[in-house]
């Protein structure tokens, strides 16, 4: 047939390879220097080297052996989970709030409540060491799990809010109208209908709530220390490939975790705003 | 099986006669941030019946019904189902049934959970719930589809589990609106049929909101046309149709002709009219019925209205009234020729249609002259409208002389 | 109906008289309360302590406003300040130019590979901060595998110095921040009706004009959301700053951590503080102000 | 209101990782030995304890806390730490006089590392023997070098003062040091760190030949990983850092008895010599090794850590001005 | 004003005959992932000629039109516009005009700034494009509309700023793809009055979709049925509707009544059939003309199909069949009453019109004995389909006797 049509569909083909090579470039970029952590905690040797040549265990079995470590890890996993949790709680009710609102003041307060993440998280952290301090509530677990909750507040809150508003009103008349008290309506219809925005929110927050050094950097315990407190104590005088080890037990925790949400809500929401 | 809102309690302070009634909207009023959507509407439905409301977008059929529903409360009067006030009862109360534009089908429950949810929030057991389920499916004709997935179906199956899961639970009310307004024309002709089929034999009384008049007429025991928050007329499709109170109600369900006409004389129920402009000297005189409301002082004009189809092309009959014109404009639409034709004594253009009754005949051709001719009983004299336009911009509007909508073909 | 159900019903039903606003109020409230408490009332408490008017910070010593007329007045905390405008500022452009490309393929043309690439998306946010920095240190450095390439290719004949310097925040920067602005263009995108590009084609535009006068301007709600978060984000971070950038580049959010690891003036802290959250105030109402005015007349 | 569930009978602190594991076998296990008592470790940072006692004043979370010197000066500042003597803490009279005037009564030094300089040898065979030496040299583009950066927790200020005592400056006139930072930054052979590992990894890279570094961890790095790594210090003198500890006011008195510990011969020598620091305790035993690589205490430059406490912020503002862009 | 297209330069190796057309597909075949969408469709359009495509959902309608736009291109084949081979150019350089079903209105532009894209695009200078942007607003009767957004215009109007936008480049060819789909039925109809008048007084070739059929026939010069990416039969609407080839078609342009008879004899031109069921012993009989393509052996049986307006009740003309029948089911339609009737001699029903002649008419009462009758020539032989259905769930089919689509209200 046409030699030309062929023609144009080969530069519409070029001009879609040059956005793969593109984006396959970025992807290499992204990832290159965590494949580089992860190669590094395979190492037989004593010092974070590349590239590595030979595969060992040694370090993971290191991590097992530096009881800060897995305390703090476990630590932090509990803290992402219990304040995206308690997030959810409030941070759910409140999108669904602004979702049916038409009024101003409920935009303003989406503003507000998105504000948590606009502060440096040492600033957080520190005014809420001497809040908390001031009304009784110390350095303590508790102390860390309004920390960090209060920045889980806006990713929850944002991706909810999202989806909320993408969820058609007439789903929720439909089971009213067929006898579905305002409960059931929540629980058996918004609830299943919001759920992927929430989880997505939910990890967003659990992301970030395990890497944030500044929220929790005032807070830790003798018991209670979040994981990047005692890596960061670790690194003013020690740097070897456990550091790199345990950060790859951390993603692998949330990929497994990720994995989970994916299987089970379905990604996608991650996308929608 | 009879629907059951006859037998609903009956609180004291609700009339007799609104308990002899599935539903009553008692001058119900509903403003929007100060603009109303209702104004004083009041609409009575027979046990069984299926009412349809007819209007222009935004003359407040989806208000009615979510009136009715519960989602929203009126600013004044009243909602009794059943004859029962429900008026300040929540919608998970009122016992009703709706489907939606959009279906509205839970995506994330298989279509046996969506039939069952009614059920299963009544609190029924999940043995009935499935039993009741299965009747469904059987009874819209989709006896496999418990476990299917919400997405793998086609639009019309979709209605249709819709359809189930709205009457399920023996409402006393079943609400419909636009519910086939998402479908293509061929399916939706074949649903109109099976909504009616199950609203029929399982008599449950209805109130459908649809933006097609031929479907309203088609499916309806009785038509409701609205405007702006009002109900203009009301009654079975053919009444409303042949006797239109005012030239929006013609013009709305269907073609209409409309010849504005000068009035010659008056007697007491009737008004003889002159079929051309006050200003010519020729043209014939028709004696009609007045318009029931018609009061006061006599215009100097009236308007009166034709319908295509009872126009005659060169074959008067004995007592219609003739007259002689030319074939502007031939449209074939299928089951009937429609033609355009410029009548002097009436001014420049009138619709016909005619059934094409032979594929042998071609139908009249442009520039043939013809005498067209009808009977006087089939021209209604309308009330005058209260200053409301059908807004038809791009359709130039005549002072004196017929009006017709624009809803022909051209060729 | 369970307690929950009970309150949540309390909450969510939509009774008779009951006020829409009431209801809304009542959904607010739990997510008000706790970040009013928990969240301005300690910044508050901070804003005090910035004036000097505490009495837990050394150093309060001086006017009240000292801290403020520092900041406004010496041109190098004004140059600070402009500085970390800028950088959030070039961070969010330039996630917004590399993003955009990448939101774009993995909506039309990525097919199944659009979930891995996903989670490939999201893995920069997997790894702690200190770790990225390793990692690219040993990739930039003089020997590391970058500069290895780039000789063998014989692009350069002398290593490059990535790091250290401004390149390396920005790098580390845009390493963790484009996710967010993929994450909000990718829905945008999804939803932009194809056929309006197809209408601009058919109307006589090329693709490159299909791109910049339709497909970008429909975006402009993921592109809004997208920069308000990145430059949010980057606006109060440091640690990238500090650790890629080794004292090169130096924003207020760095400032502050000196003042809390060096020198301890919690009040000037505070006073930073402030004024980034001033900053993000008015960029935010900046975008509510444009969004809104979109709002308005569609 | 009381703020803090006690666990354990005393707690304290320590960093993370090597550190943590020699303190806790050279203090806290003798000291739990001896006392029957329990002792609760808090891994972080000095500027997270000073601040967790500052919030709490009246109910520390901690007892006794460590820290560099400045930060215990400002600890002692904001009266957040008691007063000792040697009734409460027998073992002070082993301490050296000049290390224990460090404390001004208010904690006292268990150990000092010297920041000196750490070179490759293959790199630099011929290692600078002078402060001037190292400047002129990297001036001069001999070598690559890398410097504290302002934000480097704990030295930068040590480095100001060092170059400003060098360069006959003095801690009240510290710009005749700054101008040499200057000048080495814009012969562009230095790279400042912010983290204390970034040396190591450039070294081993090849992207640095030389660095101002601890001699302890740059032993440490020799010994594990890079023997090509060699330490001194130039003339006349690397500045001398050492980890203070205090005890915190309203905490147990237990501290006390717990600092007795710290400042005991037996825990020192255990201490120094896993640390490879030099110890404060005269009478501390170190292996040979040890010995010899660890700073005397005359070829250490002591700065009046009171005096750069008071001037940090300044200087901090001059290096941002001058030197941080 | 004429439309251009016949004034593109010819290319060499494009043939004579397609250049005297506006549009030629050659045989083009088009494949999704191996499914085919299009298989070896051939379609030539006059210059000035509106053709409608017609077809059942996924049949390939769109396809095609996106593949004369060029935003896909044919696997096999070719696209010819003016004479001249388009098929490798890239939709920017084809000279085309198309509305979208959605309208697809740039929602960040003005009226003006939209109707203004086109010539904008082709490098027209700001006042020219001005004109024409003022000459296509008053063209479309919205003189004032230029500084209006987009989001500020009812349907009607966007509708027509949409096909302002597509024709004011002067197009060789306009595509039009459910232009009215979102319209209401009211407002549809005068729109496609207004896209016929301008079609025709502008002469732009135009290929339109839509699902319309009644639509397609007013609207149309030609009207093509497809079905999974072929073209059934194409012709003059009337042609097409008065000579349905196959049952699919017949069923797909309107309704019919569709009755299997028995085959008596043939001739050379002609078959004559039975009008009962084989196994059944009386029934009268007609001879009528094969179709077309009829070559091979002769079946047992054959359909015919007879269109509901064809029928007359009780009103028997000479030389016409007549049967004996009863009334079960009346709607009432507006212009037209419909009848289902049981004919025993034919099978259990048969769907007739009549036009709703007179408001004093009643219409024919259920279960009302009457005598249906229509002429032989009104009757249509049927090739039989190979293999399709019509996809009608829910409607039963009967091996032998009429089948007709549901396309009835019912009471
Ligand atoms: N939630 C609301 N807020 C404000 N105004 C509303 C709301 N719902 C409806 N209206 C207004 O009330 C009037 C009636 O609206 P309604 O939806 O009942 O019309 P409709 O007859 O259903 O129209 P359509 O045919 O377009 O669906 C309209 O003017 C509409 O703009
Ligand atoms: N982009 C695509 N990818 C894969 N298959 C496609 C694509 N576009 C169309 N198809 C398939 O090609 C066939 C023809 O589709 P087309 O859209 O042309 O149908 P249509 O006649 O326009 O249908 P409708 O009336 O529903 O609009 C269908 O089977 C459809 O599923
Ligand atoms: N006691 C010797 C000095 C120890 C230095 N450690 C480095 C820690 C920096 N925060
Ligand atoms: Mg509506
Ligand atoms: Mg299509």
């Amino acid at each position: 047939m046409n030699h030309a049509g062929l023609q144009n569909k080969l530069a519409s083909r070029a001009g879609l390879g040059v956005l793969s090579a593109f984006t396959g470039l970025f992807f290499v970029a992204l990832i290159a220097p965590i494949v580089v952590v992860v190669l590094v905690s395979f190492t037989p040797g004593e010092a974070l080297t590349v590239p590595v040549t030979a595969f060992s265990m040694r370090w993971y079995r290191r991590l097992w052996e530096y009881q800060p470590f897995v305390d703090s890890l476990i630590t932090s996993l509990y803290l992402a989970l219990s304040s995206s949790f308690i997030a959810i709680l409030v941070a759910v009710p409140a999108a669904i709030g602004i979702g049916q609102s038409r009024s101003r003041v409920a935009t303003a307060l989406t503003t507000f409540l998105l504000a948590p993440i606009a502060i440096p998280a040492l600033v957080i952290g520190l005014s809420l060491l001497y809040f908390l301090s001031n009304i009784g509530i110390g350095v303590s677990y508790a102390a860390l799990l309004i920390a960090h909750t209060v920045v889980s507040v806006p990713y929850v809150m944002r991706t909810t809010l999202a989806t909320y508003r993408n969820t058609h009103a007439s789903y929720r008349e439909a089971a009213s109208v067929l006898g579905a008290s305002s409960w059931q309506t929540f629980r058996h219809v918004t609830l299943p209908l919001i759920a992927p925005g929430i989880f997505a929110g939910a990890l967003f927050s659990i992301l970030v709530s395990l890497d944030n050094l500044g929220v929790s950097y005032f807070f830790g315990t003798a018991n209670v220390t979040t994981l990047p407190v005692v890596m960061l104590s670790y690194l003013q005088n020690q740097f070897d490939p456990a550091i790199a080890a345990v950060s790859t037990v951390q993603m692998a925790i949330t990929v497994v975790l990720l994995l989970i949400v994916e299987k089970t809500y379905g990604l996608r929401s991650l996308t929608t705003q | 099986m009879k629907h059951p809102s006859n037998t609903a309690t009956q609180e004291p302070g609700s009339g007799a006669r609104a308990a002899s009634k599935s539903l009553v909207l008692d001058a119900v009023s509903k403003r929007y941030g100060g603009v109303p959507a209702l104004d004083a509407l009041s609409l009575e439905v027979e046990p069984g019946e299926l009412v349809s409301l007819l209007g222009p977008s935004g003359c407040g059929k989806t208000t009615t019904l979510r009136l009715i529903a519960g989602f929203e409360f009126p600013d004044q009067g009243s909602v009794s189902i059943g004859g029962r006030d429900v008026s300040s009862l929540p919608p998970n109360k009122r016992g009703l049934g709706m489907v939606f534009q959009n279906y509205s089908l839970f995506p994330h429950m298989s279509v046996g959970e969506n039939i069952g949810f009614g059920p299963r929030m009544a609190g029924i057991r999940k043995p009935e719930t499935q039993q009741a389920v299965r009747r469904m499916l059987d009874l819209i004709r989709m006896p496999g589809f418990m476990d299917r997935r919400v997405s793998q179906l086609s639009g019309g199956q979709q209605q249709r589990v819709a359809l189930a899961r709205a009457i399920v639970n023996n409402p006393s009310v079943l609400l419909l609106d636009e519910p086939l307004g998402a479908l293509d024309k061929n399916l939706r002709e074949g649903m109109q049929f099976e909504i009616r089929r199950l609203q029929q034999s399982l008599g449950i009384t209805s109130v459908m909101v649809t933006h097609d008049q031929e479907e309203a007429m088609t499916m309806s025991d009785r038509v409701v046309v609205m405007r702006q928050g009002k109900i203009l007329q009301s009654g079975a499709p053919r009444e409303v149709y042949d006797r239109p109170r005012n030239r929006f109600v013609a013009e709305f369900l269907g073609t209409a002709n409309v010849i504005t006409c000068r009035i010659v004389s008056r007697g007491a129920q009737t008004v003889t009219v002159g079929t051309v402009c006050p200003d010519e000297a020729h043209g014939a005189s028709l004696t009609l019925a007045l318009p029931k409301n018609w009061t006061g002082e006599l215009p100097r004009t009236i308007e009166v209205a034709v319908r295509p189809e009872k126009i005659a092309i060169d074959a008067p009959q004995p007592g219609h009234v003739q007259f002689r014109g030319e074939i502007v404009q031939h449209v074939f639409r299928g089951s009937q020729h429609s033609y355009e034709i410029e009548v002097p004594e009436l001014g420049p253009r009138i619709y016909a249609y005619q059934q094409a009754f032979s594929s042998g005949h071609a139908g009249h051709a442009r520039g043939q002259a013809v005498t067209i001719s009808f009977a006087p009983g089939d021209v209604v004299a309308l009330e005058p409208d209260e200053g409301h336009e059908l807004a038809m911009s791009g359709i130039d509007a005549f002072i004196c002389g017929p009006e017709t909508v624009a809803t022909q073909g051209v060729r | 109906m369970s307690t929950p159900g009970a309150i949540t019903s309390l909450l969510l039903t939509r009774n008779g008289k009951r006020s829409r606003s009431m209801r809304v109020a009542l959904l607010l409230a739990p997510a008000v309360i706790l970040l009013v408490v928990f969240f301005a009332a300690p910044l508050l408490e901070n804003a005090v302590r910035s004036l000097g008017l505490d009495v837990h910070a050394s150093g309060s010593d001086g006017s009240a406003f000292r801290n403020y007329e520092k900041l406004f007045f010496d041109p190098y905390y004004r140059g600070v300040i402009v500085e970390t405008v800028r950088i959030s500022l070039y961070s969010t452009l330039l996630c917004l130019v590399i993003g955009y490309p990448v939101a774009h393929l993995m909506v039309r043309h990525a097919g199944r590979f659009a979930m891995p690439l996903l989670f490939m998306l999201i893995t920069p946010l997997l790894t702690s901060i200190i770790m990225r920095t390793f990692g690219w240190r040993v990739l930039f450095a003089r020997h590391g595998p970058f500069n290895d390439a780039l000789m063998w290719l014989h692009l350069i004949d002398r290593p490059l110095s990535v790091l250290g310097g401004p390149l390396g925040v920005y790098i580390g920067i845009v390493h963790v921040m484009v996710p967010f602005m993929v994450l909000s263009i990718i829905p945008v995108l999804r939803g932009v009706d194809r056929r309006l590009e197809e209408s601009a084609r058919i109307l006589g535009a090329g693709a490159t004009r299909t791109f910049f006068l339709v497909t970008l301007p429909l975006t402009a709600e993921g592109i809004a959301t997208g920069c308000v978060l990145v430059f949010m984000l980057t606006n109060g971070s440091f640690v990238t700053q500090l650790l890629l950038g080794d004292g090169s580049v130096v924003t207020l959010p760095l400032l502050i951590f000196q003042q809390f690891s060096l020198t301890q003036d919690l009040g000037f802290a505070s006073a930073m503080g402030n004024v980034l959250l001033i900053i993000v105030l008015v960029c935010l109402y900046v975008q509510l102000r444009l969004s809104g005015r979109k709002g308005t007349s569609q | 209101a009381p703020s803090v569930a006690r666990a354990a009978d005393l707690t304290v602190t320590a960093y993370g990782g090597a550190w943590e594991q020699a303190y806790r076998k050279c203090f806290v296990q003798p000291f739990e030995k001896q006392t029957g008592k329990t002792v609760d470790v808090i891994l972080g940072s000095p500027m997270q304890w000073i601040n967790q006692v500052g919030a709490n004043p009246a109910h520390p979370p901690i007892d006794v806390m460590v820290g560099l010197v400045d930060s215990g000066e400002i600890a002692r500042e904001r009266g957040l730490v008691d007063k000792i003597s040697d009734a409460e803490i027998p073992n002070l009279k082993q301490l050296k006089p000049n290390m224990l005037g460090y404390g001004k009564g208010y904690g006292f030094p268990i150990a000092f590392g010297d920041f000196g300089l750490m070179y490759s040898k293959k790199a630099v065979p011929n290692p600078p023997q002078t402060w001037k030496e190292f400047v002129d040299g990297t001036v001069a583009g001999k070598w690559h070098a890398g410097l504290p950066g302002i934000s480097y927790v704990a030295t930068a200020q040590g480095v100001i003062g060092l170059f400003a005592t060098v360069y006959g400056g003095s801690l009240d006139n510290v710009q005749p040091g700054l101008d040499q930072v200057k000048r080495m930054k814009a012969s562009g052979n230095v790279s400042f760190y912010s983290e204390p590992n970034s040396p190591l990894i450039s070294l081993r890279s090849g992207d640095i030949d030389i660095a101002m570094y601890f001699d302890g961890r740059a032993w440490a790095e020799h010994d594990a990983n890079n023997p090509d790594i060699g330490y001194l210090n130039p003339r006349p003198g690397a500045v001398a850092f050492p980890t203070m500890v205090q005890k915190v006011k309203n905490g147990s008195p237990l501290g006390y008895q717990f600092m007795n510990v710290l400042a005991s011969a037996e825990g020192q020598s255990c201490f120094a010599n896993l640390l490879q620091y030099s110890a404060s305790n005269r009478d501390v035993k170190y292996s040979d090794q040890v010995r010899s690589r660890i700073a005397k205490d005359d070829d250490s430059l002591w700065l009046s850590f009171d005096v750069v406490s008071k001037k940090t912020p300044e200087w901090v503002e001059m290096w941002n001005k001058q030197i941080g862009r």
